[in-house]
Protein backbone atom coordinates (compact mmCIF):
# COMPACT_ATOMS: atom_id res chain seq x y z
CA UNK A 1 0.00 0.00 0.00
CA UNK A 2 1.77 3.16 -1.17
CA UNK A 3 -0.17 6.92 -0.17
CA UNK A 4 0.99 9.93 -1.53
CA UNK A 5 1.83 12.82 1.27
CA UNK A 6 1.16 16.33 0.00
CA UNK A 7 2.70 19.36 2.48
CA UNK A 8 1.50 23.27 1.51
CA UNK A 9 2.47 26.77 2.73
CA UNK A 10 3.75 26.99 6.04
CA UNK A 11 3.89 23.24 6.70
CA UNK A 12 5.70 22.47 3.61
CA UNK A 13 8.66 24.69 4.76
CA UNK A 14 8.49 23.55 8.34
CA UNK A 15 8.81 20.66 7.92
CA UNK A 16 10.91 20.50 4.47
CA UNK A 17 9.03 18.51 2.90
CA UNK A 18 6.41 18.77 -0.13
CA UNK A 19 5.33 15.66 -1.73
CA UNK A 20 6.40 12.01 -0.50
CA UNK A 21 5.22 8.65 -0.72
CA UNK A 22 5.00 6.20 2.09
CA UNK A 23 4.29 2.77 3.02
CA UNK A 24 2.08 2.45 6.11
CA UNK A 25 3.72 1.00 8.97
CA UNK A 26 2.11 -3.20 9.66
CA UNK A 27 -0.53 -3.26 12.18
CA UNK A 28 -4.28 -4.13 12.46
CA UNK A 29 -6.21 -0.77 12.93
CA UNK A 30 -7.02 1.08 9.74
CA UNK A 31 -4.68 3.18 8.70
CA UNK A 32 -5.55 7.13 9.14
CA UNK A 33 -4.26 10.37 7.67
CA UNK A 34 -3.10 11.67 11.38
CA UNK A 35 -1.09 8.14 12.08
CA UNK A 36 0.29 8.70 8.25
CA UNK A 37 1.20 12.54 9.42
CA UNK A 38 2.98 11.00 12.53
CA UNK A 39 4.71 8.16 10.41
CA UNK A 40 6.08 11.05 7.95
CA UNK A 41 6.79 13.42 10.44
CA UNK A 42 7.64 12.14 13.66
CA UNK A 43 4.93 14.31 15.67
CA UNK A 44 1.41 14.51 16.42
CA UNK A 45 -0.87 16.46 13.70
CA UNK A 46 -1.50 20.22 14.95
CA UNK A 47 -4.69 20.75 15.80
CA UNK A 48 -5.21 23.71 13.65
CA UNK A 49 -3.88 21.17 10.60
CA UNK A 50 -6.63 20.99 7.70
CA UNK A 51 -6.65 17.19 5.85
CA UNK A 52 -7.37 16.40 2.25
CA UNK A 53 -7.62 12.92 0.39
CA UNK A 54 -7.78 12.91 -2.77
CA UNK A 55 -8.54 16.75 -2.94
CA UNK A 56 -11.71 16.39 -0.52
CA UNK A 57 -11.12 17.26 2.92
CA UNK A 58 -11.67 15.12 5.77
CA UNK A 59 -11.29 15.11 9.37
CA UNK A 60 -7.72 13.63 10.45
CA UNK A 61 -8.77 10.07 11.65
CA UNK A 62 -10.40 9.25 8.20
CA UNK A 63 -9.35 5.98 6.84
CA UNK A 64 -6.56 6.10 3.88
CA UNK A 65 -6.76 3.55 1.26
CA UNK A 66 -4.12 2.42 -1.25
CA UNK A 67 -3.10 4.81 -3.78
CA UNK A 68 -4.84 7.83 -2.06
CA UNK A 69 -3.18 11.33 -2.07
CA UNK A 70 -3.03 12.97 1.66
CA UNK A 71 -2.42 16.42 2.11
CA UNK A 72 -1.55 18.11 5.34
CA UNK A 73 -2.09 22.17 5.12
CA UNK A 74 -2.43 24.96 7.51
CA UNK A 75 -5.34 27.41 8.03
CA UNK A 76 -6.15 28.71 4.65
CA UNK A 77 -5.71 33.12 4.16
CA UNK A 78 -6.97 33.07 0.53
CA UNK A 79 -9.60 35.91 -0.43
CA UNK B 1 -20.56 30.60 -15.18
CA UNK B 2 -17.11 31.46 -14.81
CA UNK B 3 -14.48 30.33 -12.33
CA UNK B 4 -10.53 30.49 -12.82
CA UNK B 5 -7.73 30.00 -10.75
CA UNK B 6 -5.14 32.67 -12.79
CA UNK B 7 -1.12 33.19 -12.50
CA UNK B 8 -1.14 36.76 -13.36
CA UNK B 9 -3.16 40.03 -13.79
CA UNK B 10 -6.54 40.91 -12.99
CA UNK B 11 -8.40 43.61 -13.83
CA UNK B 12 -11.73 43.41 -11.69
CA UNK B 13 -13.86 46.22 -13.16
CA UNK B 14 -13.08 45.61 -17.02
CA UNK B 15 -13.44 41.83 -16.96
CA UNK B 16 -16.74 42.19 -15.25
CA UNK B 17 -17.80 44.41 -17.79
CA UNK B 18 -16.67 42.12 -20.62
CA UNK B 19 -18.13 38.72 -18.52
CA UNK B 20 -21.55 40.69 -18.20
CA UNK B 21 -21.38 42.04 -21.97
CA UNK B 22 -21.83 38.35 -22.66
CA UNK B 23 -24.88 37.95 -20.84
CA UNK B 24 -28.69 38.20 -22.03
CA UNK B 25 -29.50 41.93 -20.75
CA UNK B 26 -32.60 42.60 -18.93
CA UNK B 27 -32.92 39.48 -17.23
CA UNK B 28 -31.00 40.57 -13.77
CA UNK B 29 -32.18 43.68 -11.79
CA UNK B 30 -29.78 42.76 -9.22
CA UNK B 31 -25.65 42.48 -9.65
CA UNK B 32 -23.80 41.94 -6.52
CA UNK B 33 -19.63 41.87 -6.84
CA UNK B 34 -16.53 41.97 -4.59
CA UNK B 35 -12.78 42.64 -5.01
CA UNK B 36 -10.42 41.35 -2.97
CA UNK B 37 -7.11 43.38 -2.94
CA UNK B 38 -3.72 43.59 -1.42
CA UNK B 39 -3.31 46.03 1.39
CA UNK B 40 0.03 47.05 1.60
CA UNK B 41 -0.35 46.82 5.94
CA UNK B 42 -0.86 44.12 7.88
CA UNK B 43 -1.13 43.43 11.52
CA UNK B 44 0.81 47.57 11.36
CA UNK B 45 3.44 46.26 9.52
CA UNK B 46 4.17 47.42 5.90
CA UNK B 47 3.88 45.08 3.13
CA UNK B 48 6.07 45.11 0.05
CA UNK B 49 4.91 42.09 -1.91
CA UNK B 50 2.90 38.75 -1.48
CA UNK B 51 3.25 35.13 -2.98
CA UNK B 52 -0.17 33.56 -3.27
CA UNK B 53 -0.15 29.85 -3.03
CA UNK B 54 -2.59 27.33 -3.76
CA UNK B 55 -3.28 23.38 -4.38
CA UNK B 56 -3.62 22.78 -8.45
CA UNK B 57 -6.69 20.81 -8.79
CA UNK B 58 -7.92 21.20 -5.24
CA UNK B 59 -7.86 25.06 -5.52
CA UNK B 60 -9.96 24.93 -8.57
CA UNK B 61 -12.28 22.21 -7.68
CA UNK B 62 -13.26 23.75 -4.71
CA UNK B 63 -14.10 27.01 -6.14
CA UNK B 64 -16.26 25.27 -8.42
CA UNK B 65 -18.21 23.46 -5.83
CA UNK B 66 -18.95 26.53 -3.78
CA UNK B 67 -20.05 28.32 -7.22
CA UNK B 68 -22.24 25.10 -8.14
CA UNK B 69 -23.62 25.51 -4.50
CA UNK B 70 -24.17 28.82 -4.09
CA UNK B 71 -26.15 28.71 -7.94
CA UNK B 72 -28.22 25.63 -6.61
CA UNK B 73 -29.11 27.46 -3.23
CA UNK B 74 -29.84 31.23 -4.96
CA UNK B 75 -31.99 31.81 -7.93
CA UNK B 76 -28.48 33.36 -10.45
CA UNK B 77 -28.56 34.57 -13.48
CA UNK B 78 -24.78 34.18 -14.06
CA UNK B 79 -21.71 33.96 -11.66
CA UNK B 80 -18.08 35.17 -12.19
CA UNK B 81 -15.24 34.27 -9.91
CA UNK B 82 -11.46 34.71 -10.34
CA UNK B 83 -8.47 34.31 -7.92
CA UNK B 84 -5.11 34.39 -8.19
CA UNK B 85 -1.89 32.63 -7.43
CA UNK B 86 1.65 33.57 -7.62
CA UNK B 87 3.09 37.11 -7.14
CA UNK B 88 0.82 39.80 -5.81
CA UNK B 89 1.88 43.50 -5.71
CA UNK B 90 0.30 46.24 -3.10
CA UNK B 91 -3.21 47.26 -4.68
CA UNK B 92 -2.99 44.53 -6.93
CA UNK B 93 -7.07 42.89 -6.95
CA UNK B 94 -6.91 38.84 -5.32
CA UNK B 95 -10.18 37.70 -5.77
CA UNK B 96 -13.20 39.19 -8.10
CA UNK B 97 -16.93 38.24 -7.18
CA UNK B 98 -19.47 39.26 -9.40
CA UNK B 99 -23.09 37.72 -9.05
CA UNK B 100 -26.04 38.56 -11.39
CA UNK B 101 -29.77 37.65 -10.44
CA UNK B 102 -33.86 39.31 -10.82
CA UNK B 103 -33.36 40.14 -6.78
CA UNK B 104 -30.70 42.15 -5.31
CA UNK B 105 -30.82 39.94 -1.80
CA UNK B 106 -30.03 36.63 -3.62
CA UNK B 107 -27.48 38.96 -5.16
CA UNK B 108 -26.26 39.71 -1.89
CA UNK B 109 -26.36 36.98 -0.31
CA UNK B 110 -24.80 34.66 -2.74
CA UNK B 111 -21.96 36.98 -3.12
CA UNK B 112 -21.37 36.76 0.56
CA UNK B 113 -21.92 33.45 0.75
CA UNK B 114 -18.98 32.83 -1.85
CA UNK B 115 -16.33 35.05 -0.49
CA UNK B 116 -17.05 33.93 3.15
CA UNK B 117 -16.53 29.75 1.87
CA UNK B 118 -13.48 31.07 -0.21
CA UNK B 119 -12.03 32.61 2.53
CA UNK B 120 -12.53 29.90 5.29
CA UNK B 121 -11.68 26.52 3.05
CA UNK B 122 -10.98 27.35 -0.33
CA UNK B 123 -6.54 26.10 -0.37
CA UNK B 124 -4.58 29.45 -0.72
CA UNK B 125 -1.86 30.19 1.55
CA UNK B 126 -0.57 33.93 1.61
CA UNK B 127 3.46 34.56 2.21
CA UNK B 128 3.78 38.51 3.15
CA UNK B 129 7.00 40.39 2.82
CA UNK B 130 7.43 42.53 5.31
CA UNK B 131 10.64 45.01 5.85
CA UNK B 132 12.31 41.82 8.26
CA UNK B 133 11.68 39.13 5.76
CA UNK B 134 8.85 36.37 5.05
CA UNK B 135 5.94 35.76 6.81
CA UNK B 136 3.09 33.18 6.20
CA UNK B 137 -0.28 35.28 7.31
CA UNK B 138 -1.36 33.07 10.37
CA UNK B 139 -5.58 32.90 9.55
CA UNK B 140 -8.35 35.35 7.93
CA UNK B 141 -10.38 37.34 10.06
CA UNK B 142 -13.88 36.73 10.22
CA UNK B 143 -16.31 37.93 7.94
CA UNK C 1 -17.29 60.39 -1.47
CA UNK C 2 -19.36 60.70 -5.19
CA UNK C 3 -22.78 60.59 -4.67
CA UNK C 4 -24.97 62.02 -8.12
CA UNK C 5 -28.11 61.96 -9.41
CA UNK C 6 -27.84 61.65 -13.31
CA UNK C 7 -29.70 62.20 -16.59
CA UNK C 8 -28.13 60.15 -18.80
CA UNK C 9 -25.77 57.27 -19.69
CA UNK C 10 -24.52 55.33 -16.76
CA UNK C 11 -21.10 52.73 -17.37
CA UNK C 12 -21.25 50.91 -13.70
CA UNK C 13 -17.94 49.23 -14.37
CA UNK C 14 -16.19 51.50 -16.18
CA UNK C 15 -16.84 54.57 -13.50
CA UNK C 16 -15.92 52.21 -10.69
CA UNK C 17 -12.70 51.69 -12.10
CA UNK C 18 -12.05 55.43 -12.96
CA UNK C 19 -13.22 55.99 -9.71
CA UNK C 20 -10.66 53.61 -8.06
CA UNK C 21 -7.88 55.04 -10.49
CA UNK C 22 -8.35 58.36 -7.98
CA UNK C 23 -8.16 56.44 -4.51
CA UNK C 24 -4.39 55.84 -2.74
CA UNK C 25 -4.09 52.11 -3.58
CA UNK C 26 -3.15 49.29 -1.29
CA UNK C 27 -5.18 51.11 1.51
CA UNK C 28 -8.51 49.12 0.50
CA UNK C 29 -8.67 45.48 1.15
CA UNK C 30 -12.11 44.92 0.36
CA UNK C 31 -14.29 46.48 -1.81
CA UNK C 32 -18.36 45.63 -2.25
CA UNK C 33 -20.37 46.71 -5.37
CA UNK C 34 -24.08 47.09 -6.33
CA UNK C 35 -25.40 47.48 -9.54
CA UNK C 36 -29.22 47.62 -10.01
CA UNK C 37 -30.44 47.00 -13.40
CA UNK C 38 -33.47 47.48 -15.67
CA UNK C 39 -34.95 44.16 -16.32
CA UNK C 40 -37.36 43.74 -19.55
CA UNK C 41 -40.41 42.51 -17.64
CA UNK C 42 -41.97 42.97 -14.26
CA UNK C 43 -44.42 40.92 -12.79
CA UNK C 44 -44.64 38.69 -15.65
CA UNK C 45 -45.20 41.51 -18.30
CA UNK C 46 -42.30 42.70 -20.42
CA UNK C 47 -41.56 46.39 -19.65
CA UNK C 48 -40.16 48.29 -22.93
CA UNK C 49 -39.27 51.45 -21.59
CA UNK C 50 -39.32 53.29 -18.12
CA UNK C 51 -39.45 56.96 -17.00
CA UNK C 52 -37.30 57.51 -13.06
CA UNK C 53 -39.03 60.76 -11.79
CA UNK C 54 -37.36 62.41 -9.04
CA UNK C 55 -37.80 64.67 -6.36
CA UNK C 56 -34.85 67.64 -7.40
CA UNK C 57 -33.60 69.37 -4.53
CA UNK C 58 -34.73 66.31 -1.87
CA UNK C 59 -33.53 63.28 -3.84
CA UNK C 60 -30.17 64.34 -4.06
CA UNK C 61 -29.98 65.91 -0.11
CA UNK C 62 -31.50 62.15 0.63
CA UNK C 63 -28.53 60.38 -1.17
CA UNK C 64 -25.81 62.31 0.52
CA UNK C 65 -27.05 62.06 4.14
CA UNK C 66 -27.12 57.88 3.25
CA UNK C 67 -23.80 58.14 2.03
CA UNK C 68 -22.86 60.37 5.12
CA UNK C 69 -24.34 58.22 7.28
CA UNK C 70 -22.69 55.36 6.12
CA UNK C 71 -19.49 56.84 6.21
CA UNK C 72 -20.25 56.98 10.09
CA UNK C 73 -21.08 53.82 10.82
CA UNK C 74 -18.70 51.54 8.82
CA UNK C 75 -14.87 52.69 8.41
CA UNK C 76 -14.91 53.54 4.94
CA UNK C 77 -12.09 54.59 2.67
CA UNK C 78 -13.79 55.72 -0.44
CA UNK C 79 -18.26 55.57 -1.29
CA UNK C 80 -19.47 56.18 -5.14
CA UNK C 81 -23.24 56.19 -5.82
CA UNK C 82 -24.83 57.26 -8.92
CA UNK C 83 -28.45 56.93 -9.78
CA UNK C 84 -30.17 57.83 -12.93
CA UNK C 85 -33.15 59.75 -13.38
CA UNK C 86 -35.17 60.37 -16.70
CA UNK C 87 -35.79 58.02 -20.12
CA UNK C 88 -34.08 54.22 -18.92
CA UNK C 89 -33.85 51.34 -21.63
CA UNK C 90 -34.32 47.69 -21.13
CA UNK C 91 -31.14 46.37 -19.46
CA UNK C 92 -29.56 49.80 -18.49
CA UNK C 93 -28.09 50.27 -15.27
CA UNK C 94 -29.74 52.81 -12.54
CA UNK C 95 -28.26 52.79 -9.89
CA UNK C 96 -24.51 51.82 -8.90
CA UNK C 97 -23.04 51.69 -5.70
CA UNK C 98 -18.80 51.30 -4.36
CA UNK C 99 -18.05 51.01 -1.11
CA UNK C 100 -13.86 50.64 -0.54
CA UNK C 101 -12.81 49.76 3.02
CA UNK C 102 -9.83 47.74 5.11
CA UNK C 103 -12.39 44.89 5.37
CA UNK C 104 -14.88 42.72 4.00
CA UNK C 105 -17.67 42.83 6.11
CA UNK C 106 -17.56 47.05 6.62
CA UNK C 107 -18.02 46.84 2.88
CA UNK C 108 -20.80 44.41 2.59
CA UNK C 109 -22.81 46.03 5.39
CA UNK C 110 -22.64 49.62 4.38
CA UNK C 111 -23.01 48.31 0.88
CA UNK C 112 -26.53 46.90 1.78
CA UNK C 113 -27.37 50.01 3.88
CA UNK C 114 -27.25 52.11 0.82
CA UNK C 115 -28.79 50.65 -1.49
CA UNK C 116 -31.83 49.53 1.10
CA UNK C 117 -32.16 52.96 2.39
CA UNK C 118 -32.22 54.10 -1.17
CA UNK C 119 -35.22 51.82 -2.27
CA UNK C 120 -36.98 52.56 0.73
CA UNK C 121 -36.82 55.67 1.32
CA UNK C 122 -35.36 57.72 -1.94
CA UNK C 123 -37.23 59.66 -3.43
CA UNK C 124 -37.72 58.31 -7.02
CA UNK C 125 -40.39 57.07 -8.45
CA UNK C 126 -40.34 54.27 -11.78
CA UNK C 127 -43.04 54.77 -14.37
CA UNK C 128 -43.12 51.78 -16.49
CA UNK C 129 -44.34 51.04 -20.38
CA UNK C 130 -46.08 47.90 -20.64
CA UNK C 131 -47.68 46.93 -24.06
CA UNK C 132 -50.63 48.15 -22.78
CA UNK C 133 -49.15 51.30 -21.74
CA UNK C 134 -47.67 53.37 -19.00
CA UNK C 135 -47.58 52.06 -14.93
CA UNK C 136 -46.49 53.36 -12.28
CA UNK C 137 -44.89 50.91 -9.88
CA UNK C 138 -46.62 50.19 -6.83
CA UNK C 139 -43.84 49.33 -4.48
CA UNK C 140 -40.42 48.02 -4.42
CA UNK C 141 -39.96 44.15 -2.67
CA UNK C 142 -38.26 44.24 0.33
CA UNK C 143 -34.60 43.34 0.45
CA UNK D 1 -49.54 82.26 5.70
CA UNK D 2 -48.44 80.77 2.17
CA UNK D 3 -47.36 77.01 1.47
CA UNK D 4 -46.27 75.77 -1.27
CA UNK D 5 -47.98 72.05 -2.19
CA UNK D 6 -45.80 69.61 -4.13
CA UNK D 7 -47.25 66.59 -5.83
CA UNK D 8 -44.89 63.27 -7.15
CA UNK D 9 -45.68 60.13 -9.76
CA UNK D 10 -48.65 58.66 -9.25
CA UNK D 11 -50.52 61.43 -7.03
CA UNK D 12 -49.51 64.25 -9.73
CA UNK D 13 -51.03 62.50 -12.54
CA UNK D 14 -54.21 61.05 -10.16
CA UNK D 15 -54.95 64.35 -8.69
CA UNK D 16 -53.69 66.52 -11.68
CA UNK D 17 -51.75 68.59 -9.37
CA UNK D 18 -48.07 69.37 -9.89
CA UNK D 19 -47.44 72.50 -7.79
CA UNK D 20 -49.71 74.78 -6.16
CA UNK D 21 -49.41 77.99 -3.57
CA UNK D 22 -52.09 77.23 -0.28
CA UNK D 23 -53.40 79.80 2.55
CA UNK D 24 -54.38 77.47 5.12
CA UNK D 25 -58.28 77.85 5.79
CA UNK D 26 -58.52 80.04 9.08
CA UNK D 27 -58.71 78.06 12.42
CA UNK D 28 -57.47 77.63 15.75
CA UNK D 29 -55.25 74.83 15.85
CA UNK D 30 -51.99 74.28 14.01
CA UNK D 31 -51.88 73.46 10.32
CA UNK D 32 -50.82 69.99 9.56
CA UNK D 33 -49.57 68.46 6.62
CA UNK D 34 -52.20 66.35 6.21
CA UNK D 35 -54.43 69.09 7.19
CA UNK D 36 -53.35 71.19 3.77
CA UNK D 37 -53.66 67.81 1.99
CA UNK D 38 -57.43 67.85 3.07
CA UNK D 39 -58.08 71.39 1.98
CA UNK D 40 -56.39 71.26 -1.15
CA UNK D 41 -57.34 67.81 -2.73
CA UNK D 42 -60.45 67.76 -0.78
CA UNK D 43 -60.09 63.96 0.31
CA UNK D 44 -58.29 62.63 3.24
CA UNK D 45 -54.26 61.91 2.95
CA UNK D 46 -54.00 58.05 1.90
CA UNK D 47 -52.32 56.14 4.34
CA UNK D 48 -49.86 55.10 2.06
CA UNK D 49 -48.62 58.42 1.48
CA UNK D 50 -45.23 59.84 2.64
CA UNK D 51 -44.57 63.76 3.25
CA UNK D 52 -41.91 66.08 3.09
CA UNK D 53 -41.72 69.36 4.20
CA UNK D 54 -38.82 71.82 3.08
CA UNK D 55 -37.05 67.87 1.70
CA UNK D 56 -37.55 66.53 4.99
CA UNK D 57 -39.60 63.38 6.18
CA UNK D 58 -42.11 64.17 8.31
CA UNK D 59 -45.13 62.57 9.82
CA UNK D 60 -48.45 63.10 8.12
CA UNK D 61 -49.65 65.45 11.41
CA UNK D 62 -46.23 67.30 11.52
CA UNK D 63 -46.96 71.60 11.44
CA UNK D 64 -46.22 73.77 8.96
CA UNK D 65 -45.21 77.36 8.77
CA UNK D 66 -44.63 80.03 6.71
CA UNK D 67 -43.13 79.61 3.66
CA UNK D 68 -42.61 76.07 3.61
CA UNK D 69 -42.58 73.47 0.80
CA UNK D 70 -44.62 70.51 1.80
CA UNK D 71 -44.89 67.19 -0.43
CA UNK D 72 -46.78 64.62 -1.09
CA UNK D 73 -45.45 61.41 -3.07
CA UNK D 74 -46.52 57.45 -2.91
CA UNK D 75 -44.18 54.94 -1.62
CA UNK D 76 -41.01 55.20 -3.58
CA UNK D 77 -39.84 53.04 -6.19
CA UNK D 78 -36.23 53.79 -7.58
CA UNK D 79 -32.73 51.82 -7.00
Amino acid sequence: MTINIKLFARFREQYRLDETEVTPAAGDAPVTAAALWQQVVGEPLPDSALVAINMEYVAPDAPVADGDEVAFFPPVTGG
Amino acid sequence: MHVEVREGPLSPWQELADFEAGLPGGKSGATASFVGSMRDFNEGESVVAMFLEHYPGMTDKFLRRIATEAAERWPLDALFLVHRVGEIRPADAIVVIGVWSAHRRDAFEACRYLIEELKSRAPFWKRETRPDGPHWVAGNTPG
